[in-house]
């Protein structure tokens, strides 16, 4: 088989080098901490500068108000997203959502595309691609139920609804305020989650027949989160280096002292397995290759570990000032362990794997 | 369990009704009986005996429906400063401090880690500087649990900055109450702030609140730290603590149950009920009077099934392991390591592998006091600490 | 509860001593390594000599002319001859072989006690102590069947043989000569397996309805096994700490080197720890305490690895040397990996623990 | 792929018929028409391309039905004694060893490390005295493959003990069959002797195979060892090599599978299948030319994920694991890491964490050359050899 390309083109540096400077510019890691006391206040600019920049649109069409990009360049911007632990609801509205939507016609992906609106998929957030998928109710054209642990709630004003119509499942397009939305204290407070609840609320199919058009929207989220998570480890493995060259203790740095050399070197080797596993998932999410649920479950089950891993490391090697609040490395443990539950653990997507390569238990 | 000394329990309890009596006076008088902490002196609480015996004395004393001293409140002071002022104490000191130590009336802290002296503790910068009869302190203090609470603390400080760093440093014992002593909460990744950092801005100690000689310092410090690394946890039920909580989650919980999760919760309740074996192990060498530093193992493998468990309880739980129960930035009266929900656990964990010593430098203390392997490469072990990279 | 005995009586340590001294004298590794090669020489005076001294006889009672010892005893024995990787049938002889015919009233007990005979229960080294009993058949009283990979077949002279009678099992006592024995190239040949066919064999029952017997007998084997594994972790840990702080690269040695540092405090950590699970077990079968399963599962669950990874951690801290045929290293490998695999691997183990202690998956 | 270039192997072929011609003859006549190795010079076997071009010519060559040069039978000759030659080797060195060992008429092996010098490389002991226009060396070599069928052999030596270690070493080009060479069969832990002890005794070696400049020993020595180290293996299917065989072995007997197995075969799964997709990623990077230590880590996975696997193989196996191939002490002739039974391929694997630089070594490497993080301190940098800890 010819080899997919897992480097980064010229185009995609570009995109890396904006995202990265913008972050720099407006996701101070103060702000970010500020939301676990309820300061929300970064979210709003941030998403709105990166709109501006057309990153909302990268998996649309041309046509269809987007960029035309591809989940390549998505992935890079994930990296970059996670790498600064940004709380902006990319990875729910311009990756999950807009792929759902892309399975349909609707006329609601023109102004997510262009960061007009915002959407999220109303499942929960630990949902794996292969999960049995809950659904709410219709009756006479109203929705009913209740949907726990969203991601992407609180920042979107369009819910995609999974409805159970008949023997199959249909989405349905319901308005924010239609429905009630009760904020969660959640474990990463920088992807806030949220009950939503929906009560004889009106809305409108968006894709009919949708199980499996939800199912590969979870797998583009899946595929895609890989990348944020090696950003998460990279930024991780980045700031541990770095201090360890500057930490003395007994006179001398302690990146010198052999034991954390060799954890460092083994975390490095897992970073950058990590940062391939995503690529190769993008790789085949872009081109719709059949290996792509299984490059999407291999780097869940990889990186999901990595990224915990990394952020535990950076914790300990920090050792007293990671444990604190003023120091950011517990933004990204608290990202990390949120993201390791997200669209399925790794042991979920092991199990998957063994179905898709044909290793039965 | 000695007959003479149950017997002596009986009489003191004979003598003193532990339902009739202010609690406050009970502890003092049972002190005053040489029934504290059995294996002290006469005279300061103790009566020479075993420590082998305090447990079997406690239990009397509970069955009784005696007052304790509520040890939980004072760990600092029960399991560090007061050996120590045992051991380095004068006659004047050891007066003064052990009765309100012991029964609660003062509780300690411990003023030893700076941010610059964490793991390299020899390096700490606080000056102390002789003044008269007195010597004044400045300085930054830092991982202090329980300083908002404590009268007293023991403080280690830099009284010689040109000799090498391990020589140049004295062992005071600090009121917390001197006006220039500011505690300031340190909040940590739970949310809460547990411990405090403390400044300290010409806080006066009296030269009579030294402990051990001027420059003696490390030696002091390093008896305390011996009394915190050999303490190897009480004996524990199977399925005590963390493990507890996971498995109890387990069993309620069927639908979470996957073959991954229940291999790896199988292997940490071996690791842990392995872990527990040996603890029971090395109590029962203590006892026979063959302690030794293996005892740091024991907080390695704790650290480590700590974090592995809680961070398996929150893949567990999956979709309310995304749940956290609050942020809010709370002072702790008491620290449940178990306590609050499956994230709390998780993040508090983390600390288990750093605090009262990383687990990277009790590896090194097993590679080198038990295993007998080289020391590090030391390089500033003979210059002034004044020269002394920090 | 109150805590059993962990530690050692001085009998204990004395029994130790005489068995080391004996081991020191008797069980150089050139010799044991000749077995490799075929040459079996070293067994048979080796086990002599340690039957002179009593031990065959450690868990039979002085009225049955063994020592009235219990399995503290014979596990502080076991460590020994793990720690000199010992070629000896006393755990499948004076343990496993003698615990069955404890409870029967076999005249075959005594001639077992004092070392006169040695006997070889019929069942493959890998059996678990819950796991299904192969069985050899019976028709006219004669037995018919072949039971492969049997442990100690080659130094007995006596087969003790699982039956299928009705329903149930027994266990006859066959001569060896009655019997065709392929010795096997084994991973392990220093307890070299063998198969072992009857066909139309005379026996005798000496224990009807036998399965809780057998399995009795399996479970004392996997407590006991567990020391023998603490042995071998115990040998590989000590030998590699001298190995180290001889050995010097870079003008010093490599036992300085950090990352070496803390691997064997990890290490010392294990083989401290598979000790007090070994004690247990043998305390609790020594004592028939209820607990007794869970000791034995808990601490081959948790010594069988232990031990391999001290073995592989000899191996590569010796680097080259360590792979050689002429450092002892491997035929601690290759005793620790197949001691993973005997009386049930520490998965198998894991697996019957949660039965045990109400952990079902 | 170049069309000029294919256009040249075409030729080349129509003028040389590969099944009318000996198979040297053949092999000679590409080596003299620059298609043995493009990326080499004109002149020795190359036409000084990019040598990403090579395995298309490779591709051409083998469709045509051509005999190829046997690469198995000489990895240390094509992969570290030729590039090395072609670095530092005068004309005539080039000329007198490159053709020969490119078609495998010559074979070669290393003569490096020694029992004092495994790790710390550079602390060879074997000794080259000059005498004339000779050099006499004696010493002992060992981890040799390959010696019992090389005709040469790259040899470090230590001409100068006066000086430090790194210093006072030269490289040299060894005629294997010298009298002074004595090779012995070194046996493994699997058996088998696939490397050799190699005694040098009074060897002499012409003052013109000396590679490189007297005491530059070190510097060529590195470019040899840099060739093996960014090998990072060839491009590779999924679950090929030691996974695959498990995999087999797994879907074969669905008996023996237990929900623990599962899991970890599983995570063995993912692991060797992203060390697959980092190898790609890394071999697109080298073709783009950024080729970077960071191919240390590939070596690194390899022998963890080798390791792990075989070890959980003999488990899967259980009772058959028990059981082993054949211990008798042979030489084979060629080494099938995946090959023979799962105790085998167990105890082959431990020696991928050692052989070509541990993994110990490859961690510093990483940890120092990619990382930036702090060498270790070295005691023995800057005195004479002679004087240092050995």
């Amino acid at each position: 088989m010819s080899d997919l390309d897992l480097l980064y083109s010229d185009i995609e540096e570009d995109l890396r080098g904006s995202v990265r400077d913008l972050l720099e510019d407006r996701c101070d890691s103060d702000a970010v901490t500020r939301m676990y006391d309820g300061d929300r206040t970064v979210v709003e600019s941030l998403w709105k500068s990166l709109t501006e920049l057309g990153l909302a649109g990268l998996l649309v069409p041309e046509d269809r108000d987007g960029q035309g990009a591809s989940a390549r360049e998505a992935a890079v911007v994930l990296e970059e997203l996670g790498r600064a632990a940004a709380p902006v609801p990319f990875l729910t509205s311009s990756v999950v959502a807009t792929t759902l939507l892309l399975e349909g016609d609707s006329d609601l992906l023109a102004p997510l595309a262009t960061g007009e609106r915002t959407a999220a998929l109303l499942v929960p957030w630990s949902l794996a691609p292969d999960a049995e998928i809950p659904a709410v109710s219709i009756d006479d054209d109203r929705l009913s139920g209740t949907v726990s642990t969203v991601a992407g709630a609180l920042e979107a004003d369009l819910f995609l609804v999974p409805v159970a119509a008949g023997s199959g499942l249909s989405v349905y397009a319901v308005e924010a305020h239609e429905a009630s939305i009760v904020p969660l204290v959640s474990l990463d407070m920088t992807r806030q989650l949220a009950d939503v609840t929906v009560d004889a609320a009106p809305g409108e199919v968006v894709v009919a027949d949708a199980e499996q058009a939800v199912r590969r929207a979870l797998d583009a989220g899946a595929a895609l989160l890989a990348s944020e998570q090696a950003g998460v480890a990279r930024w991780c493995l980045d700031t541990t280096v770095a201090y360890v060259k500057d930490r003395k203790q007994f006179g001398r740095p302690v990146g010198g002292f052999q034991a954390l050399k060799h954890r460092l070197a083994d975390l490095y080797a897992g970073v950058e397995s990590a940062a391939a596993a995503a690529r190769y998932a993008a790789a085949t999410l872009a081109q719709a290759d059949p290996d792509a649920p299984v490059g999407a479950s291999t780097a869940q089950a990889f990186n999901g570990d990595v990224a915990v891993l990394a952020a535990e490391e950076a914790v300990q090697l920090h050792a007293g000032i990671g444990m604190t609040w003023e120091h950011p490395a517990h933004l990204y443990l608290k990202r990390a362990k949120a993201d390791q539950i997200a669209l399925g653990t790794p042991g979920r997507h092991r199990a998957r794997l063994a179905g898709l390569v044909g290793l039965p238990g | 369990m000695n007959s003479q000394l149950r017997e002596r329990v009986r009489d003191f309890l004979a003598d003193h009704d532990p339902r009739a009596m202010e609690r406050v006076d009970f502890l003092r008088a049972r002190y005053d009986a040489g029934l504290a902490w059995v294996h002290f002196p006469v005279g300061h609480g103790g009566l020479g005996l075993e420590q082998a015996l305090q447990p079997d004395v406690d239990r009397l004393f509970r069955e009784a429906g005696a007052p304790d001293n509520r040890p939980g409140v004072n760990p600092i002071g029960l399991g560090m400063a007061a050996p120590t002022i045992l051991a380095f104490g004068s006659d004047a000191q050891k007066d003064r401090f052990l009765r309100p130590l012991w029964t609660g009336e003062e509780v300690w802290c411990q003023l030893f880690s700076e941010p610059g002296a964490g793991s390299d503790l020899a390096n700490v910068a606080t000056r102390a500087v002789r003044d008269g009869d007195e010597w004044v302190v400045n300085g930054q203090k830092v991982w202090t649990s329980g300083a908002h609470n404590a009268r007293f603390a023991i403080l280690l400080a830099r009284t010689d900055s040109s000799l090498p760093k391990h020589f140049g440093m004295t062992y005071f014992l600090c009121d917390m109450t001197d006006p220039g002593v500011d505690v300031r909460p340190l909040r940590q990744i739970t949310g809460e702030a547990e411990f405090n950092e403390v400044f300290l801005t010409d806080v006066r100690i009296p030269d009579g609140q030294r402990l051990g000689d001027v420059g003696e310092g490390w030696k002091v410090a390093n008896a305390t730290l011996n009394n915190e690394r050999i303490s190897i946890g009480k004996s524990a039920d199977r399925e005590s603590g963390m493990l507890g909580v996971v498995a109890s989650t387990w069993r309620e919980r069927p639908d979470l149950r996957t073959p991954d999760l229940h291999d790896r919760l199988l292997r940490l309740w071996v690791d842990a009920e392995v872990a527990r074996l040996t603890g029971t192990r090395l109590r029962q060498k203590l006892a026979q009077g063959q302690p030794g530093p293996e005892g740091s193992t024991m907080k390695l493998g704790f650290a480590r099934i700590a974090q592995q468990l809680s961070g398996l309880e929150v893949e567990l739980l999956g979709e309310k392991g995304l749940h956290y129960s609050d942020w809010t930035m709370v002072r702790p009266g008491h620290v449940d390591f178990n306590g609050r929900d499956a994230g709390y656990r998780y993040l508090r964990a983390k600390g288990n592998s750093i605090e009262g010593g990383t687990s990277e430098i009790l590896r090194n203390i097993v590679a080198e006091r038990v295993l007998g392997l080289p020391g590090e490469h030391r390089v500033d072990k003979n210059i002034p600490w004044k020269e002394s990279a920090k």
